[in-house]
């Protein structure tokens, strides 16, 4: 399930989805990302998330396709807000059911890695010295060629 | 006809979401940017290293070919999650 | 914070309770295993976990402790269930938070491999054949030793 | 005396979970299960080579020494999680 949100989502509600359909599978693993309340520039009030309308699903799909190809999943969910959020609110969700929990984990640490790196978002944070967007890391490269 | 669209920062300093091309043959991303080049100093920012480009919603190299109808976005390197 | 308890738990209070107490980190790993309907030796209706008292805290304690000393850690929960338990019920949860996404998928990962290797649990499983003691697998000690 | 706590299939297969045994000096953990071995076949088990030990809370290996009141468990591979 992909779903690209301005609403707040219920993690409890997303595991309980996650483990009611996972049959078989003994492993489950989730990822949240929150807004961080500090950045370089200072004390981060809120973030706004722009996307691509269209290509940040697709592209969502295909790593999510991409990450079924490596390992044998069950149900694989990701929901990724956008519009304005406030400090520590959730941002995205991965959550990966599997057999085997090494598959779990690699599977939700690879959408999260691709995300990072090919999914069509950007951040501006608005921090107490004005409004700047949100340059990508290196180390989020380093982290996407690792695969 | 082609469609062109911008994001994050890059929209901002363009000040253009979105525009639509006259568009005949099947030239590269590489002539699309320079025909929007050659509309004035504005439009330098498309010919910055980092820029990426995906052409009918998919990232490809500034070689890919584009065709009547095709949806081109160009944008900053991405940051979400 | 650990536990080890013949009661089941809420995951979505304990996310809760991680997120709450995650102040500045931006990221969240749940790892939650659950009881498997089939073995090799046919459909599992019920595990008994055995553990042994005293030392299994103490053990769970010190995989944390070493998880902490490799990673840049917050919050970190395990919870792990003993007694019968049935298929699908959930066994054990690991949640932690960090900084960053990839400290906090490697320390939830270490944990599980390494309570999977060192934590005095040991599970029986009841078949439509009759009970049996589960095998050790090598491939936990696989992952023991990757680290 | 030390005491002596046996789990899993080793409790099962030796119908015994725990004994009290007197102890003076520093021995190691192969002297302890020695003396066991010593008492019949039923303790063959302890003998296997999967079987782990540990002192006081901590798994160590069958060279480890063995105090006065020290407590001592046996048990199969780990199979929690």
């Amino acid at each position: 399930m992909i779903v690209i949100q301005p609403e707040d989502f219920d993690h409890g509600e997303q595991y309980k989805r996650l483990r009611a359909r996972c049959d078989s599978d003994g492993a489950i693993v989730t990822f949240t990302g929150l807004v961080r309340d500090f950045c370089h520039h200072g004390r981060v009030s809120t973030i706004t998330l722009e996307h691509y309308p269209g290509m940040a699903e697709k592209s969502l799909m295909q790593i999510c396709a991409q990450a079924r190809k490596r390992w044998e999943l069950g149900e694989v969910t990701v929901i990724h807000r956008v519009g304005e959020l406030s400090a520590h609110e959730q941002i995205v969700f991965v959550g990966v059911t599997s057999k085997h929990r090494q598959a779990a984990f690699e599977a939700a640490e690879f959408i999260m890695d691709y995300l990072k790196t090919l999914a069509p978002f950007w951040k501006k944070e608005t921090t107490n010295h004005g409004p700047h967007w949100v340059d990508a890391k290196a180390s989020d490269q380093v982290a996407f060629e690792k695969w | 006809m082609i469609k062109i669209l911008f994001f994050g920062q890059l929209k901002e300093r363009l000040e253009c979401a979105d525009l639509n091309l006259e568009y005949a043959g099947e030239h590269t991303v590489v002539d699309v940017v320079q025909q929007l080049l050659e509309r004035g100093e504005v439009w330098r920012p498309l010919a910055e290293n980092d820029v990426l480009v995906a052409v009918n919603h998919t990232i490809c190299a500034f070689d890919a070919t584009v065709r009547d109808g095709d949806e081109i976005a160009f944008f900053p390197p991405v940051t979400g999650g």
